[in-house]
């Protein structure tokens, strides 16, 4: 079992980086060194009428600085009361939550699509093999210089403004690449197509899924995906994302 | 200082108790929680078999509270009792097990199962608003309370608390029916059915569309309705519906409960159950109240 | 763009109103809010005579909402006439009078007395927790809202709207029970019986001990109940609770209802009821919707 | 009919003057240009959680800084919420609320008790006449140095540490005071003695009273304190503290 923590985080850098997304780097006390890629953190909101915390996955983590850093969206109200904050403030926090991904020695894909793009960056920092990076943005190509230090990145835009037009299948596709295994994180008809050329492929496939969430411990059983396999906890075909998850072989669950 | 309570002879070192469902069988929690610390942990409901429970969308949040629609997914009660039984054995809390079925029959068979087990009382949810048979059917007519109370109770070899539904006109009438059936506890409110819907989707937050509301938002209703219970029967009340605060506890212990259940605040705060303790107390300390018995009903 | 909804032949420029008992008669809100701009003002409940009301505190705030027990305090009809209607009748907006009573002849009164008024409806409160005759006695029983709907129909010249109370195990039920009675449309709903406890003193907030519950707190059951009442009848429905945003009118109109009122809202901003309308506008520009009609139980 | 504004104000100056009671100025747009002593505002709280304004009295009026004065008590949520600002920041309010005090040119005193005390103030500045100012605290004498410059200061204490030891009653008869009108806020039991006393001397006899209120301007009839005479607007014998008050003619109500 991972360990988990509820602190009172800092923020210590923050910055709006695309529009109405959000770079913002949190001092934690034990949460940073427990961390792992693909695991994130929830937040809890500071006003009174929002209860649940909101999850958001860590992008980097900083085991010295003892920092972790989140990119998010401003998709609502708590992501939007996040937004405002400014350095030096405290944020509650609650994680590292999840499994993460496993970091395999095979040729790799790690694929993002939109706000899905910035678990993949620890990831690519913390593999140790030859990583291919596809990207797939709307138009503005946040963190992308980012990406450069760790492998090679091919970009798809939605309106061809950069690197192939259309998705991250195409610039696959385009660029003529093959890999062993595949990362994913990012809108579900993107991770369906990813299963989809897996399986065509016989590629080992890791994607992360997204499910509303009330503990995000595995406690409450709101976040259910449905699994091939009877679950173990569960004793039924439903896997906990908080838990057993984000991260699943894509072949063993629904989504 | 006491901080003891009694229900139905099982004495609570403190009366705060986790809410069902929003606790799971304590494991998850005990990495926040000290289980040592609480009165009593609740399990999520078990019924004779596994449940898969609801599709999602099963949660979503609403202005100071959550609606959720799991449906009762559980592993069943062999697993629960190879597993979640001993578990909580390891810890120094009494231990309460939530009930569920899709028919009387069910119910029995969860409850007959346990009885040779080490669990010290059993809550049964007859208020469940999530599943479309059993659940709250049971708990909305006063004459289905009575019948399956009784019948719960010539399978129970531990204390029985009835769980209500607070989504009736007049919540007295089903614990008064509980009460003639030979309930030994009641237990409310459980959620007020709720809905939400997005509006740039135009789609139900749930996938079940309605849901199960709880949190602070639903905790005036609940401290009226075992105010309102606590004046109408003499059994041993256990109050909850929003706790957040040791204050929220205390006013529910003022209107007539003899112990609390903290549900969704727990997912605002994983500590909050033992903070909650801690808070009580305080207040006793400070208001020079030397036993908390002293407040159940205490409200002029 | 059309913002126009029709409310049983009576067409309002918006589907805004204000909730009754919230906004007076207007006079106070004109002030914050240019009346012409609001589909409809709904005044506090009247009655035959004047009524004083309950002992103070009549108002507490809780969590996301507020409790309330005026007890109906109002001027009487005579003074009602002579004094809100003229004012009203200054503002190109409708007029609907809530209208109050302890008994069947009190409501027949003045809904009688108002015929040759020029109201434009009448919303007939059965449904009021915070007194002991009339109110909410009326409205938790079938046959009780079916008799007095027939009975008030028979003396009222304007179209007439019951309003429900959430107190009940089914709205559709009641909601039944009033179009069996010839309603014309139905409004729901009125406040969740709640109540608040003073830790410190431990005495009850209210006066009159439970209060009527409204706020963001309850907009999930008004949504569940709005959306069950417009599959269950056929008429049109008024939905309010808890309506705090455009947002929560767009979601109440997408439950069902063809038009909102706004209550408590009004006193944590008194100009909320123009900027719903405003933010409906917006709303309908960004979703490219030509006519709000479309929005009316188009959930899915 | 007085006018009315919602405004956002700013927080000029904050600061806590005694244990637990702030003090605060707000600049206002137009608030500050209606108001007169005696009349309130109410504060509407930041936290979605708690929706209905919080009423305080306007101790001190700036017209040419367009700023109004506030001296508040911690009591519970809302105004803790408060105590937490700081300069700069924004504050919802609205205002002027209430009828205050009337300003007679007769021999006057002007008693305050504990919170009643800051009303006082602008009251003491604006009135012209012969003013005996007697003040009941607990102990700490917040605001006492500065009711000074405007007229004669009589203080009692509970504890005696300062002035009379009892309360403003005592003062007043330790002092040997009399008065032709009487101008008070404060608690219960001071502003009932208060009534008995002006009674028993036929003394006019002002008195500021409180009550849980929810909208502030007169609409939901939730403040209402019960009155001699059938009040015009009511048509029963209840009038509106917020609107027809929150000063009275002692004689006229029940409280
Ligand atoms: C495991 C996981 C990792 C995530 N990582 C990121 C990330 O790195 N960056 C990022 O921008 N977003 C991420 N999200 C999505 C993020 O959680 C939501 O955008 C956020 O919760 C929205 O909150 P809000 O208050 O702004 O929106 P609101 O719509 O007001 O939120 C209302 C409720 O719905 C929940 N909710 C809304 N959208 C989602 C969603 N997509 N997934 C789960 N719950 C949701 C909220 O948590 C809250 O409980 C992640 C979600 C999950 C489950
Ligand atoms: C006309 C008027 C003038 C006032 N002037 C002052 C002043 O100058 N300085 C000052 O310190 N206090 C004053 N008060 C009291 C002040 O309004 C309360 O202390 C404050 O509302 C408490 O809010 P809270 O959120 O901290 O407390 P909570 O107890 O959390 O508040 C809960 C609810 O109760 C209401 N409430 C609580 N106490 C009172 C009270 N005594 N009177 C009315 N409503 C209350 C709150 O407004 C809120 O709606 C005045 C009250 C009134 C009616
Ligand atoms: C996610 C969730 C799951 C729940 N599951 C159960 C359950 O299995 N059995 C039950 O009796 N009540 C269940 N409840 C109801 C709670 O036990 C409790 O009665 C209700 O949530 C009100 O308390 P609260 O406001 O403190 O959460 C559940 C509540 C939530 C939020
Ligand atoms: C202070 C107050 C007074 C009310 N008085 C009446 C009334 O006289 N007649 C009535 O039908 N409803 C009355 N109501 C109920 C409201 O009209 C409305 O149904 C309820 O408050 C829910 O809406 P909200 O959450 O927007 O406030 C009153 C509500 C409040 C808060
Ligand atoms: S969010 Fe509670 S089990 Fe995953
Ligand atoms: S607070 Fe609403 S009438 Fe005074």
């Amino acid at each position: 079992m991972s360990e988990k923590k509820r602190e009172t985080a800092i923020i210590i850098r923050k910055e709006e980086i695309s529009y109405g997304i959000y770079d913002m780097w949190l001092r934690t006390e034990q949460i940073a060194e427990l961390a792992k890629p693909g695991q994130f953190v929830s937040l809890y909101c500071a006003d009174g009428s929002r209860l649940l915390p909101r999850p958001i996955s860590i992008c980097e983590i900083d085991k010295n600085d003892k920092a972790i850093r989140l990119v998010y969206r401003v998709a609502g109200k708590g992501t939007e009361e996040f937004s405002k904050m400014t350095t030096g403030m405290q944020l509650d926090i609650i994680g590292p939550l999840g499994n993460g991904f496993p970091t395999k020695k095979k040729k790799a894909f790690l694929i993002g699509g939109g706000i899905g793009i910035p678990p993949m960056l620890e990831l690519a920092k913390q593999l140790d093999c030859e990583k291919q990076i596809v990207l797939g943005y709307r138009d503005d190509l946040f963190l992308y210089e980012e990406f450069k230090k760790y492998g090679s990145v091919y970009v798809a835009t939605e309106d061809g403004s950069a690197g192939t037009e259309g998705n991250v299948l195409d610039a696959i596709r385009e660029n003529g690449l093959d890999a062993e295994v595949i990362y994913a994180c990012g809108p579900l008809p993107m991770l369906r197509a990813l299963k989809e050329y897996a399986a065509k492929n016989q590629i080992e496939c890791w994607v992360s899924l997204e499910e509303r969430m009330a503990c995000g411990i595995g406690a409450c059983l709101g976040c259910v995906c449905k699994s091939k396999n009877k679950d173990a906890h569960t004793n039924v075909n439903n896997k906990r994302i908080c838990k057993e998850g984000p991260v699943f072989l894509a072949e063993e669950v629904d989504f | 200082m006491n901080m003891k309570v009694d229900l139905a002879g099982v004495t609570l070192d403190n009366p705060v108790m986790t809410a069902s469902g929003t606790f799971g069988s304590g494991e998850e929690f005990s990495e926040f929680v000290d289980l040592n610390k609480l009165g009593a942990v609740v399990t999520k409901g078990v019924a004779n078999i596994p449940w898969e429970g609801n599709p999602t969308p099963r949660v979503a949040e609403v202005y100071g509270g959550m609606l959720n629609a799991i449906g009762l997914q559980n592993p069943g009660i062999d697993l629960f009792i190879e597993r979640d039984i001993p578990f909580l054995k390891k810890y120094d809390t009494k231990i309460i097990v939530n009930v569920c079925g899709k028919s009387t029959a069910d119910y029995c068979e969860v409850v007959e199962r346990l009885a040779e087990q080490p669990v010290d009382m059993l809550e049964i949810n007859i208020s469940c608003p999530n599943v479309k048979e059993g659940g709250i059917a049971f708990g909305q007519d006063p004459k289905s309370v009575e019948a399956i109370t009784k019948e719960v109770k010539k399978y129970a070899k531990q204390p029985v608390i009835m769980k209500l539904s607070p989504n009736v006109t007049d919540i007295t009438e089903m614990a008064k029916a509980a009460e003639a059936g030979g309930a030994d506890v009641l237990s409310l409110i459980n959620t007020l059915t709720g809905m939400k819907i997005d509006i740039h989707k135009r789609k139900f937050a749930l996938a079940n569309k309605t849901g199960g509301m709880s949190g602070p938002a639903i905790h005036p209703i609940a401290v009226r309705m075992v105010y309102q219970t606590a004046q109408a029967v003499r059994l041993p009340i256990i109050g909850m519906g929003g706790i957040l605060t040791a204050e929220d506890a205390i006013e529910m212990m003022l209107a007539g409960a003899t112990a609390v259940s903290v549900g969704t605040a727990n997912f605002h705060n994983p500590k909050v159950t033992e903070e909650i303790v801690a808070g009580m107390q305080t207040y006793l300390e400070e208001q020079q109240i030397a036993d908390i018995r002293e407040l159940i009903g205490a409200v002029q």
